[in-house]
């Protein structure tokens, strides 16, 4: 039991959920309005050089996530502008974006410290006990004593679903990713929205890019980002498209990793599976979860759909 | 209503291409205050286009638009709904997973921050009230049927305050019932001086509901006319120029004249599930050889329903389906177009067409297993001589059979599925033809066309299965008329006359009026 | 110095900002251009797939000595050499074997380097529970674990030796996620066969509750994390290469290196543990360099001393 | 008559067409040549390296050639997807279990002597079984259980890589390289090269003839009439009798069937064994992300796709000289990549949209 259940598996759970969750959220806003962002890997991988990068010269984390944020939302605006714009093939250009942030940000990275034998490094974010509720036990550990951009990605979850949910301009929002033409003749400006949510899913992306240099490493490496743009690409197909239910995947796909390393570092089970058993468990086990719960998934039905108001479709 | 009346709006030389195609050239139109106006022409003759430039969704590329005799620039719907225009779009534009009540709150929603769909829920349902507009508020849009759909969309209208309504074909999906309904609000909004724009191809709408009537043909305005000075004969002509009147088709001569040996259909106590739709429950009747069968019911009673079960797209859970004495239930909808089925499907968009993929390959979907000599082979020249071969035939309005199908207009494209299952008739024998609401949204010229098909299938001996909304297309084509009512056959009536007022009732679920 | 004009260039698998391998062995084509005047070149980010193309590349612009900084390239080279008897070839392997003429081979003893660890790590225990971490199980590693595991045994026969693969060797992520769920497991001595995920080793020793020691290896990196870092293996290419090319230079178009303790491998500072510990390894090292002790070489599996 | 209307159209089209790539060609040069002038290199001496690394020698071209392979076979397997209304994001790990395939079957039959015209055959095959087994998992997962293919196929890319990772580290490592690389296969199991001295092996002429194959089965045949019904509108080709379920069972596994093909002329044309970065190296993009790029610039017609990928193929392998002619750095040759992508597809969005 103790290898399913104890607080560092749990710990580490909330950890890695946080960056997965935060880049889910922004897509999910991005693809509620219609618009798919295949770009995702590459707008992360800026967030993160320029997060860190920003974090390092100016020595404050905040204001590292706020150039991380901005710079993710540039760079998604440039995917707005070609596919709401020039209703250009979104997945095309997605593709070209997730190159060039993929280009870009070891190239930012190279222009700005260069070649050198020794690499710049930032303290990582210090995790705050919340009063209370981080004393209560078990659960207070878990949840309660994690670094800020974890609680931050409970609130965005809740504020997110509020948004699309429970506001106008997330019914608008919502609309203009099902049918934009019946947005449009109620008079709801659908290119604004689409740039809108572009924009701020764009922060997202950014702030979780800049997550894993600010919590995990303290350093900015080539790699960092590794695949995990394209799975909170994933957690918004498995979360159907709705944050609680990305919110659960992330929480699961996070849960399902760490207990794999967990493993992966017991003399025990060494012996009998490969590892790279292991390390393909967590992906074998979002597919048979999803073959379970999520059937049949429906997207948004305008998603990767240029609206034009004058077309047939 | 005179030419002083005050005219609410008007539309000077409006002129709009669509790259090759001159849809509207500098054209007039005056709509006043109180009026309802209808607007009258063939398919493709410009009607749509000039009244989605006047709710903002085209632009013009020139003429002036005025409203109250103030010049406004319409740009956008936003600026459309600004003056006051508002309209019922001809496909309707909903939100499929959306409630109803949310379609109809959407870009009006009342609140800035927090979204309270309950705290307008009085306010829509009075609305509905008013004019009698009975809604579902909290189903989701997509699982309505489309009748219901379009009652959406009218109150949609109404809730955003249009004062000048544009109604673009929206009898098409309505009951008789409903649609006088329907037309007795518009007369109530048109007395509390509303302006109301309607679009129809039903000329005896126009003629009992309507104060003027514009007429187009090819893009360019004929004329309008007050409704004292309209007949069916003028408006035709009007319509139609010098092609004169459409042929009257020969009358249904009733189910004597059925053929021999086994029924074309045999439809054996079906059953489906409700997972389906609507649940069929005990379905039984015959389409014998050599006759029209038609079927009336309000949309949304299971016609969708039973006409995919006989096709063989849904699961029949009991009961028996027999062509031609053979017992065809098990077979997949290949198998019975290979034994003489063929099923021209409601929804022409989603159902019918291939969008992408040219006109020619439209022709022969459903054919392709059946036409090509070599086994395997899809023989292109073949296909592109079946395809020219058709859009002569069937007077197809495309430039050739190469453009991809969702290039042509709604109307054309439901002359591509009539063709494609009329040659499928041919092809296959022509056992039976289940032709669900094939003339909706045909001109009068079209529509007449279509009938003829049909009754040309019969007349070769094969079943017709007419599913239907509109009466008097059954009781003009059908030998003999089934109601169907909740997924239910609640009666069958021999033609070829009929008692309209005893089916009606049947249609609204009324027993006791059973017939023959 | 040089009869003929010679040309040098390397091919890098990744990027040379890395501070790590990458860098290692840019500074290789640094080294020669400085010391024997001539004319270098490197590639960056070459993939398998691109290697040849490069290769060849360089061929045609009249590169006379062509390096290939990693293991992958081994079949590459000696399906290249063949076809460009003109041209002297540097490859780095895992063994010493038959190799065409004009092939130098760079025989890197990974699995010696790492055996002082296992005294460092013997000695500094406090929970006697030691691990490695490693990204891919290359056979250097799994040998490498191994010896660690002889020594550890040696040292400290209550010490436990654990290891784990994160499946990449740049993801810092997954090593701190691994690390993380070693330290919860009572480790609290981790050798690093990461590369650029020991950034993430360093920060779990760091969130640690308790003192958690960590190793690197190709560069020192213990200004980030003075109070975590125990040692550092130190590999430094540029003395086999210089070896290499003193050996073109002499004329012999192929040949081999033995890359080891003392000649490319060095026990860099050690820091965070005793001076007992510091004087032990120290003397392992040595006895090592000098073959008193002969590590065991084992590079199919992992097999821990017993 | 019709027909003569529609050789002077396809003949308009093809004008348009070749307008169109010969502006977004020119704007994209006058980009790129932006970005070398700001990493300070020299504009002519960028452009004539890459030209001359990747067409201007025998060496280049046959790399050249080696690369449009395995582009051109990944991006006719996305194409054949797109056309059938799938996306198939899953062309790497296809790649890789087809990669696998020829591996494994290179090593099963290594005792046997067979001759290379019995062997190299067998060996592709059994990559293309690989790549039809891993496009068949989301094929039946969509039929069975409506599950997307976008995540399946992404999902399974990560397990590929991890066999792989296994299988060249484990039980076919290859002990003298340290590396994640196995031994190499037989050499009765690989492909004749066509160029001997350049290195370009023969898999072009495969992929070549896979695209005429993809063409002719696409327009020609009734089960490639079926497929693109099924892709264009599933419901009426429901409606028109033809069995989804089982297209999509064809789909599927035919798209990997052709990237398994690919990284089965990898293995057996080019690296000779198995080792992880067969598709792209660590943090650059990979043959599934740029076939995905060709398939659609090129339209999802074969035709396209081949000039598409030709084209691609010359610009991958002249362009990462540019570290070697004006010392850019490697990551900025994606954004050099990046940037010619980008401006083809704004030409390319302009002309539409004024059209
Ligand atoms: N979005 C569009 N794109 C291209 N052409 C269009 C478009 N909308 C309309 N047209 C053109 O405008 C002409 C007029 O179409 P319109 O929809 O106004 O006809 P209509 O009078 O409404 O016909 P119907 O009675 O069938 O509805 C068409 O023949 C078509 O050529
Ligand atoms: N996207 C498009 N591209 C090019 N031409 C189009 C497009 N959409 C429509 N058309 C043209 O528009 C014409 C018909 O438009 P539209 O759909 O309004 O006709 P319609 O007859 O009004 O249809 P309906 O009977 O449904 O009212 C066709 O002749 C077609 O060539
Ligand atoms: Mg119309
Ligand atoms: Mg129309």
């Amino acid at each position: 039991m103790s290898l399913l259940f104890d607080i560092s598996l749990f710990q580490l759970t909330l950890l890695m959920m946080a960056p997965l969750i935060i880049a889910c959220l922004g897509e999910t806003i991005i693809e509620r309005s219609g618009i798919l962002n295949v770009g995702i890997e590459g707008i992360v991988t800026l967030g993160s050089v320029t997060g860190f990068l920003l974090t390092y010269y100016s020595g404050s984390a905040i204001i590292g996530c706020i150039v991380a944020a901005l710079s993710g939302s540039v760079l998604t605006l440039l995917l707005a502008y070609f596919s709401i714009t020039l209703r250009a093939n979104q997945i095309v250009i997605g593709l070209g974006i997730f190159v060039l942030g993929l280009g870009i940000s070891p190239t930012i990275y190279r222009l700005a410290v260069g070649v050198v034998q020794s690499i710049p490094q930032v303290p990582t974010l210090k995790e705050i006990s919340i009063p209370i509720l981080g004393s209560i036990p078990f659960i207070g550990e878990i949840f309660f004593a994690q670094n800020g951009l974890v609680y931050m990605s409970y609130f965005l979850v809740a504020a997110v679903s509020f948004f699309l949910f429970k506001t106008p301009l997330g019914l608008r929002l919502r609309a203009c990713g099902e049918n934009p033409r019946a947005a449009d003749t109620v008079g709801i400006d659908v290119a604004r929205m689409r740039y809108g949510a572009c924009a701020v899913g764009g922060l997202f992306l950014g702030v979780a890019g800049a997550y894993l240099p600010l919590v995990i490493s303290g350093s900015f490496t080539d790699n960092i980002v590794n695949g995990r743009g394209w799975l909170a690409l994933m957690l918004v197909i498995f979360g159907r498209w709705v944050p609680v239910w990305s919110f659960v995947g992330a929480l699961l796909f996070a849960y399902v990793d760490a207990f794999q390393f967990k493993v992966n570092a017991l003399p025990q089970y060494a012996k009998i599976i490969p590892p790279q058993f292991l390390l393909m468990l967590p992906y074998v086990f979002a597919m048979i979860v999803l073959v379970q719960v999520a059937r049949g998934a429906e997207s948004p039905r305008a998603l990767t759909r240029p609206y034009d108001r004058e077309a047939r479709d | 209503m005179t030419e002083t009346a005050a005219a609410r709006v008007e539309m000077h030389d409006v002129s709009k291409s669509f790259g090759q195609v001159r849809a509207l050239d500098a054209v007039d139109f005056e709509a006043a205050k109180g009026e309802i106006h209808a607007l009258l022409g063939e398919n493709g003759a410009g009607k749509t286009t000039l009244m989605n430039i006047l709710s903002g969704l085209y632009r013009m590329d020139a003429g002036r638009i005025a409203v109250d005799g103030r010049e406004v620039d319409i740009g956008s719907p936003q600026d459309a709904i600004a003056v006051g225009v508002g309209m019922v779009h001809q496909h309707v534009e909903l939100i499929g997973n959306f409630t109803a009540l949310e379609n109809i709150l959407l870009g009006r929603e009342g609140a800035r921050w927090k979204l309270d769909v309950e705290a307008r829920r009085s306010s829509v349902e009075e609305l509905a009230a008013n004019y009698g507009l009975s809604i579902p508020l909290d189903e989701q849009v997509k699982t309505l049927p489309a009748g219901i759909q379009q009652k959406v969309e009218i109150l949609k209208a109404l809730y955003h305050g249009a004062d000048i309504l544009i109604l673009d074909e929206p009898t098409t999906m309505l009951t008789p019932h409903e649609v006088d309904g329907l037309f007795s609000i518009l007369k109530s909004f048109a007395k509390g001086g509303l302006t109301v724009v309607f679009i129809t191809h039903k000329i005896q709408e126009v003629l009992d509901n309507c104060d003027r009537i514009t007429v187009f043909r090819g893009g360019r305005k004929i004329d309008t006319i007050p409704r004292e000075e309209a007949t069916r004969e003028i408006l035709v002509r009007m319509m139609m120029g010098e092609r004169g009147m459409p042929p009257e088709g020969e009358r249904p001569t009733g189910p004597s004249a059925a053929r021999e040996g086994h029924p074309a259909l045999s439809v054996r106590g079906v059953r489906t599930s409700a997972k389906r739709g609507v649940p069929l429950r005990d379905v039984a009747f015959d389409v014998p050889r050599g006759l029209i069968v038609g079927m009336a019911g309000i949309s949304g009673n299971g016609q969708k329903e039973l006409a995919e079960a006989l096709a063989g797209l849904i699961e029949v859970e009991e009961g028996e389906v027999h062509i031609d004495g053979e017992d065809v239930s098990s077979l997949s909808v290949a198998g019975r177009i290979a034994r003489g089925m063929s099923l021209l499907p409601q929804d022409r968009i989603e159902e019918g067409i291939l969008p992408g993929l040219s006109l020619a390959e439209n022709f022969v979907l459903g054919l392709h297993p059946h036409i090509f000599r070599r086994r395997g082979i899809f023989e292109r020249e073949a296909v592109h001589e079946m395809g020219r071969n058709a859009i002569a035939e069937f007077n197809i309005l495309a430039r050739n059979e190469h453009v991809p199908a969702a290039h042509l207009s709604g109307g054309n494209i439901q002359k591509t599925i009539v063709a494609r299952s009329v040659m499928l008739a041919h092809t296959t024998g022509g056992k039976v033809m289940i032709a669900n609401n094939p003339t909706r949204g045909l001109d009068v010229m079209a529509a007449s066309f279509v009938h003829g098909r049909l009754r040309e299938l019969r007349a070769k001996g094969a079943g017709v299965l007419l599913i239907s909304e509109d009466l008097d297309e059954l009781c003009l084509m059908s030998d003999r008329i089934v109601v169907i009512y909740a997924g239910e056959i609640l009666g069958a009536f021999d033609g070829p006359k009929y008692d309209i007022y005893r089916i009606g009732a049947l249609m609204a679920g009324q027993k006791q009026g059973a017939g023959s | 110095l040089a009869a003929k004009a010679h040309k040098f260039a390397v091919i890098l698998p990744g990027p040379i900002e890395d501070a790590d391998y990458n860098f290692r062995g840019y500074e290789v084509a640094q080294d020669i251009k400085k010391r024997f005047k001539i004319e270098t070149s490197y590639s960056e980010r070459i993939s398998p797939a691109d290697a040849e193309r490069v290769a060849r590349e360089y061929i045609s612009s009249g590169f006379t000595i062509i390096g290939f900084h990693g293991g992958q390239y081994v079949r590459l080279v000696q399906k290249l050499a063949p076809k460009f008897p003109e041209v002297t070839f540097v490859m780095e392997s895992s063994g010493k074997f038959k190799v065409p003429k004009n092939v130098w081979n760079i025989h890197r003893h990974y699995f010696q380097a790492f055996y002082p660890f296992g005294v460092l790590a013997g000695l500094s225990t406090k929970t006697n529970k030691v691990s490695v971490i490693a990204g891919i199980p290359l056979p250097d590693f799994k040998a490498s674990i191994n010896t660690i595991s002889d020594a550890l045994k040696a040292t400290n026969p209550k010490a436990e030796l654990t290891y784990a693969f994160t499946g990449n060797q740049n993801d810092p992520v997954k090593a701190r996620q691994t690390a993380d769920a070693m330290i919860a497991n009572g480790v609290d001595f981790i050798i690093n066969m990461v590369n650029l995920g020991v950034y993430g080793v360093a920060e779990a020793a760091k969130k640690a509750k308790r003192k958690v020691l960590v190793t690197t290896f190709y560069t020192d990196k213990t200004d980030k994390a003075p109070k975590h870092f125990a040692g550092t293996l130190i590999i430094d290419f540029r003395p086999p290469y210089r070896q290499v090319m003193e050996g073109i230079l002499k004329g012999s178009p192929g040949g081999y290196v033995a890359m080891n303790l003392g000649n490319g491998f060095e026990l860099g500072p050690m820091s965070n543990v005793s001076a007992e510990a510091v004087k032990r390894t120290k003397e392992t090292y040595e006895k090592v360099r000098n073959g008193a002790i002969k590590p065991r070489l084992a590079m199919k599996k992992v097999m821990l001393a017993k | 008559m019709a027909a003569s209307a529609n050789v002077s159209e396809k003949k308009k089209i093809a004008i348009e067409f070749a307008v169109t790539y010969a502006a977004a060609g020119a704007l994209a040069l006058a980009c790129g040549a932006v970005f070398i002038v700001a990493f300070g290199g020299d504009v002519l001496v960028a452009l004539g390296t890459v030209l001359r690394s990747s067409l201007g020698t025998w060496g280049g071209f046959a790399q050249t050639l080696n690369k449009f392979c395995p582009l051109l076979l990944a991006s006719l397997a996305v194409a054949f997807g797109m056309r059938g209304g799938h996306f198939n994001i899953g062309v790497d790990g296809q790649i890789y279990a087809g990669a696998i395939g020829m591996t494994g079957t290179a090593f099963a039959l290594e005792g046997m002597n067979l001759p290379w015209p019995v062997f190299v055959p067998l060996g592709l095959l059994g990559g293309i079984l690989g790549g039809w087994f891993w496009g068949f998992i989301p094929g039946i997962l969509r039929v069975r259980f409506q599950v997307s293919e976008i995540f399946v196929t992404v999902m399974l890319n990560f397990v590929a890589l991890y066999l792989v990772d296994y299988l060249a580290n484990g039980p076919w490592n290859d002990p003298l390289a340290g590396e994640a690389i196995s031994l190499p296969i037989p050499d009765a199991s690989v492909l004749p090269q066509v160029m001997p001295r350049a290195g370009a092996h023969a898999g072009f002429i495969i992929a070549l003839a896979a695209a005429v194959g993809m063409y002719f089965f696409m327009t020609r045949t009734i089960a490639g009439y079926e497929i693109r019904a099924v892709g264009d509108n599933p419901r009426a080709a429901r409606f028109g009798g033809i069995n989804v379920a089982r297209v999509t069972l064809i789909i599927m596994p035919t798209c990997g069937a052709l990237s398994g093909l690919a990284g089965a002329l990898e293995v057996s044309g080019f690296h000779q064994s198995l080792l992880l970065g067969i598709s792209g190296a660590e943090g650059a993009p990979n043959y599934g992300a740029m076939a995905i790029l060709i398939a659609v610039i090129g339209r999802n017609n074969p035709l396209g796709v081949t000039i598409a990928a030709a084209v691609f193929a010359v610009l991958v392998s002249g362009s990462d000289s540019l570290q070697r002619s004006i010392g850019l750095p490697g990551a900025a040759v994606f954004v050099f990549q990046a940037i010619i992508v980008l401006t083809v597809v704004f030409v390319q969005a302009r002309r539409e949209i004024r059209g």
